[in-house]
């Protein structure tokens, strides 16, 4: 018998409460955590979402699955490219399309590339957070240059409904391997300050050690995936245990800790900006040529059934559940976003801390708000 | 007249002189309070101004940006358009706040920092009050402004201000501890109190040179208190943005705000050019004993700069920090006082006295 | 375990049990008085060790309520997509799973603000998404918001 | 000597603000409705009062402050003599510190310097 | 509690403080490194990248022509509705009817810039412009009509040109 993992928040009327969030500078959007507080110490997390709910779900319906594409950028904004090969890949595997191999590659470098970008982001938040300012500069700065590849690609900088089922909206622009190449150097120069300034700075770590443990049982219940499942020990990488895309043709670790503090996940994510641009070494000399995108129909009609499609997004495990009707409109979308599991632990993980501990430990889950209430 | 940059003393004394031989003594003494009262009041704004200049350029150079660049030449009117806006914004006031107290509170930190630029010794002779006791009473005075912060945390009825205000009580009264037993240390090198004689013991030789390690641990301990004193850089936990949105002057808007920004580049100034003073010899030039070349070049630099060129340094260091280290969080704050500073300052002072004693410091 | 496995060691365990088609996974049609039954035993039995719900979704097809849970095992490495339905409408009624799936307590409280779908001995089962005082269940087929739906 | 210009330094915080504030009551705008006189919640209607009796683990720290404070007040004549006295003071300081150490040293044990 | 251990962690601290004052020093003191610009000043040397995504816009070519025949796939394409063609009939020199759009209606507010509009357009009459200054005091006005005025169909080129 397996141990039941519970944490039922018990509420009191005389609680002292102060909210964190709706309109709040750490929580990344309009994200409410109720704090019942004891002191500086906090008893109970509660968080509040659908601030920003949208209804995507309800319009999946009415779109076809061309122009689903669009909406998913707007869940988890920073991997953007993940979430729209989600989508894609579903579709892909219904109507059984082999997409070419180009379009295979292009997408994992874009993949990783969105990665990196959107661990830079999620750095210099991370930092703010803890009240390092000038971390949020720096971070900024590298990823403005991941930006920059792609808006020379895609015309747009961070939602770039650049996947379309059947391959890409256009060819990657010429330039593109010299700049991403160019990138990768500079990055890789930059990553270690990244380390000087934060990393190993002793108040950096005072904050973050022992801060927020997550066992691996908590982190699998709690359905914690990405980066932060990883650091407890929770092996959910998508892109060891199902490959898509170029997955399988790359040499990359899936990186694991069993720590499963706050500092565990910061360090997890800067070990994986390092595997990124592995990843994207490996693949960026050899895209093969050939077609960006498959023939599709102009109008996709999936076949009746249910699918479902795992990708790794920045943040963790993103599903695709479609089920059609044979029309050209699915009958439900669903979306698993990784947030929205990863926002349930707060209060298992935060509770008991002081209140500058939630604000690392939410800053350490890396929460995209959008993500969680699509 | 005399004047000369080198000595203000001939210069107020010719003031002084020539305001009693031309009026009845009461006249001549109110007239100099209003000349010494408008140049303090200019000079506070300038400095006030001119270090939230400072400040925002300085952090933007670090973060890669430019900084302020639009009003004027390099942004250098950036704070003077800031202050008019801010002098035009509504006054907001909160239900169920403690009115009286709510306002009050500015008052104090402003207060406050007035009354220790009062005793601070800007050049030889250029100096309001020269106490015996200066660095004591400057020591009493520049802690005087978290009873400020404390009411105006209190008096908002807002958690945020409450939890901010509560934190930086506890937070300053620690670290007092510390910045009064490190500026003890140069006490007990210069046998005296008052401002004017530590710096005229430094004119061989600043005490960070003279006292060499046992001074250099202490200058660096009061940077640290200072720092945590002043509600800045990584020990900001009583604003603590990402926690408390702005800690004790959440609910403050428009000009009353403006006080506790302004009361905060005071304090920094006010702190900065007490250690320039204490340890890196105040207005008196650098000077090694012996080198009687290298000494009369460095006379030819006028004391207000030497004075401003050290604060100046100070405050860059203070900087540095706030825009590097993440913050700290309570009670690793309150730990690194009472567990790391602390000791660590006693067994400074045990160590002062006994080089004093043995004679082990440069004379 | 393989596919085949499942299906014969889920039939062992609860009667009545459905295996409708599915191209990608095994899927098993539970009746809705033994779900939680079921999945208790596929949680705890150390063969299946399913012990990682990926996603909980309702469906609505029209002429029935559903649920959906996507399990996978963290050990094994199998994957199940395990489905609930019910024709009543007007009070959907399922167990909850949250105890064995904490992740759970959050997707159920989704559903049922989509849905209307009850979870018996919920702890907490309020609107997620939605505002509290939201009249209807939006993603229920049957929904109709003519101010701020536009059809096409 | 000149301990009036203490009065005109305060006088000076005073007019500096004072004047600011009624300066600023003159030209700001003014305008009222209920939210913004609301103390700020994050956005959430305002319910408890803030005023609630606070962890006693600020006021321990308070404690041991006015301790310490008060022998950093008598410490510093100490410091400005320590010269002329010598030995004698030295060894008073000794006897002194590890009076003080001890007391800091039984805080610490005690936990009182550890946050509740 | 191990003194060594005690100064230990003091000098540890204090050397991992330093390297990270050490970056940021070295930012400060190399202002060259600046990677902000100084925005309205570089509008001139501002280039946008051929593929950016400014806004949709109908090619016109010298003679004020475009090629939108007005069949409407870009509207039905459109997942938002920012797109609306209003066609008119006109009766050519032979005398027959035909469509021709009247104004072709592009609400910028609304579009999410999925580029399907573009993608699917059969005779290749809109694309992508460069305008990425898009502010305006009234939500109106980014309701644009993107066929100019007084524009016509261009003749499409005969698929047998003439033998001379």
């Amino acid at each position: 018998m397996k141990e039941v993992i519970q944490d039922i928040i018990i509420r009191n009327s005389d609680d002292y409460i102060i909210n964190m969030g709706p309109q709040h500078p750490s929580t990344h959007g309009v994200l409410r955590l109720e704090l019942s507080l004891q002191g500086e110490k906090v008893k109970y997390v509660v968080p509040h979402i659908g601030y920003i709910h949208r209804g995507i779900e309800k319009m999946c319906e009415r779109d076809t699955y061309q122009q689903i594409i669009h909406l998913t950028d707007r869940f988890d904004y920073l991997s953007a490219h993940m979430n729209n090969e989600a989508v894609c890949l579903n579709v892909e595997n219904a109507l059984e399309v082999e997409v070419p191999e180009r379009v295979k590659y292009i997408r994992t470098i874009l993949d990783e590339l969105n990665r990196l970008a959107s661990h830079q982001l999620w750095w210099c938040a991370f930092g703010m957070d803890l009240g390092a300012l000038t971390t949020f500069f720096y971070g900024l700065r590298d990823r403005e240059v991941i930006l920059d590849i792609f808006e020379e690609s895609f015309g747009s900088r961070l939602l770039h409904s650049f996947n379309t089922p059947g391959g890409l909206m256009h060819d990657i622009h010429p330039n593109f391997q010299k700049r991403t190449k160019e990138f990768i150097k500079y990055f890789r120069k930059k990553l270690p300050e990244y380390d000087q300034l934060l990393s190993n700075n002793v108040i950096f770590q005072m904050r973050t050690k022992g801060i927020g443990y997550m066992s691996k049982e908590v982190a699998i219940s709690y359905g914690v995936t990405g980066p932060s499942g990883r650091a407890s020990g929770f092996s959910c990488d998508v892109r060891k245990n199902h490959p898509y895309s170029a997955y399988d043709k790359v040499d990359f670790k899936e990186i694991l800790d069993t720590t499963g503090d706050t500092f565990t996940r910061y360090k997890l994510r800067i070990a994986e900006m390092w595997e990124s641009m592995n990843i994207i070494e490996q693949l960026i000399d050899n895209i093969p040529e050939g077609d960006y995108t498959a023939k599709m129909k102009p109008i996709i009609k999936l076949p009746v059934g249910e699918y479902y499609q795992r990708v790794e997004t920045s943040r963790g495990e993103m599903g695709v559940f479609i089920i059609s009707d044979g029309n050209k409109f699915p009958v439900r979308v669903k979306f698993r976003t990784p947030n929205f599991a990863n926002l349930f632990v707060l209060n298992k993980i935060g509770s008991g801390n002081k209140i500058a501990d939630i604000v690392a430990i939410s800053g350490s889950l890396d929460l995209v708000i959008p993500d969680i209430d699509r | 007249m005399d004047f000369n940059i080198y000595d203000f003393t001939s210069f107020t004394k010719w003031v002084d002189n020539a305001l009693n031989s031309s009026m009845s003594p009461l006249l001549a003494i109110i007239i100099e309070l209003i000349i010494i009262g408008l140049v303090f009041l200019l000079f506070y704004a300038i400095v006030g101004l001119l270090l939230v200049y400072a400040e925002r350029k300085v952090c933007a150079v670090i973060q890669n940006r430019y900084g302020p660049n639009r009003v004027g030449p390099f942004g250098i009117f950036q704070t003077i358009a800031d202050l008019i806006k801010l002098l035009m914004k509504e006054l907001i006031n909160i239900k169920h706040a403690d009115n009286f107290l709510f306002n009050l509170a500015p008052f104090i930190v402003i207060i406050a920092s007035f009354m220790a630029i009062a005793a601070l010794p800007f050049a030889k002779g250029l100096q309001a009050i020269d106490f015996n006791i200066g660095i004591f009473y400057l020591f009493a005075v520049s802690s005087l402004g978290v009873i400020g912060i404390l009411l105006a945390g209190w008096s908002s009825n807002s958690k945020y201000s409450l939890i901010g205000a509560i934190r930086s009580g506890a937070q300053v009264i620690s670290y007092e501890l510390s910045v009064g037993l490190s500026l003890l240390a140069i006490v007990v090198f210069a046998g005296t109190m008052q401002l004017s004689g530590i710096i005229e013991s430094q004119a061989d030789g600043w005490w960070i040179i003279k006292g060499h390690f046992p001074a250099l641990v202490a200058f660096v301990i009061f940077l640290i208190a200072s720092t945590a004193e002043t509600n800045r850089g990584p020990f900001d936990l009583a604003e603590a943005e990402s926690e408390l949105t702005a800690g004790f002057h959440t609910e403050y808007s428009g000009i009353k705000f403006a006080f506790f920004f302004l009361a905060e580049y005071m304090n920094m100034f006010i702190v900065a050019s007490i250690a320039a003073t204490m340890f890196l010899g105040g207005w008196m030039p650098f000077h090694i004993a012996g080198w009687d070349g290298m000494n009369a070049i460095m006379d030819y630099v006028p004391p207000i700069v030497w004075f401003f060129g050290k604060t100046i340094f100070v405050i860059l260091m203070m900087m540095w920090f706030k825009w590097t280290f993440p913050r700290l969080r309570i009670d690793q704050l309150l730990n690194l006082e009472w567990k790391y500073l602390l000791p660590l300052n006693l067994m400074n002072i045990v160590l002062v006295a006994f080089i004093v004693l043995m004679g082990w410091y440069i004379k | 375990m393989t596919n085949d496995q499942l299906k014969e060691k889920i039939s062992e365990w609860v009667s009545g049990i459905e295996f409708p088609e599915n191209k990608q996974y095994l899927e098993v049609l539970v009746p809705a008085n033994s779900l939680k039954k079921l999945a208790e035993l596929l949680h705890n039995t150390p063969e299946t060790d399913f012990d990682y719900l990926i996603s909980l979704s309702g469906v609505d097809y029209v002429s029935h309520l559903a649920v959906v849970y996507h399990l996978e095992s963290t050990s094994h490495k199998h994957f199940l997509v395990m489905k609930v339905k019910t024709e009543d409408r007007e009070n959907p009624n399922f167990d909850t799973v949250n105890e064995i799936w904490r992740t759970a307590e959050w997707y159920e409280r989704e559903v049922f603000d989509m849905f209307g779908i009850k979870f018996n001995n919920h702890p907490d089962l309020r609107r997620l998404l939605m505002d509290d005082d939201w009249v209807g269940f939006p993603l229920r087929k049957d929904y109709k918001d003519e101010i701020k739906m536009i059809e096409r | 000597m000149n301990s009036e210009y203490l009065v005109l330094f305060f006088l000076l915080g005073v007019v500096l603000v004072g004047g600011a504030i009624v300066f600023s009551m003159f030209v700001s705008p003014k305008s009222t409705n209920f939210a913004k006189s609301e103390p700020y919640e994050c956005g959430i209607p305002v319910k408890s009062n803030a005023w609630i009796q606070f962890n006693v683990g600020y006021y321990l720290f308070a404690i041991i402050y006015l301790v310490f404070d008060v022998e950093t007040v008598f410490i510093f004549p100490w410091g400005v003599v320590m010269r002329d006295m010598g030995m004698t003071a030295f060894i008073e300081i000794l006897i002194f510190f590890f009076i003080l150490v001890t007391g800091l040293l039984y805080a610490w044990k005690k936990g009182a310097l550890k946050w509740v | 509690m191990n003194i060594f251990k005690y100064f230990g962690e003091i000098f540890g601290a204090i050397k991992s403080l330093w390297a990270g004052m050490r970056v940021t020093g070295y930012y400060f003191i190399h202002p060259g490194q600046i990677v902000t610009q100084k925005y309205p000043e570089n509008r001139k040397t501002l280039k946008m990248t051929e593929r950016f995504k400014g806004e949709v816009i109908m090619m016109h070519d010298e003679n004020n022509q475009h090629a939108c025949t007005g069949c409407g796939i870009c509207e039905l394409n459109c997942p938002n509705g920012s797109i609306e063609i209003i066609t008119d009939k006109i009766t050519n020199e032979a005398g027959k009817s035909i469509k021709i759009i009247d104004k072709h209606i592009y609400h910028l507010s609304m579009c999410t810039f999925c580029e399907l509009c573009i993608k699917t357009c059969p005779s290749d009459a809109i694309g992508w412009g460069q305008e990425y200054e898009h502010a305006v005091f009234d939500r109106h006005k980014l309701t644009k009509v993107l066929n100019h005025p007084g524009s016509s169909l261009r003749k499409k080129p005969s698929k047998e040109p003439n033998q001379e």
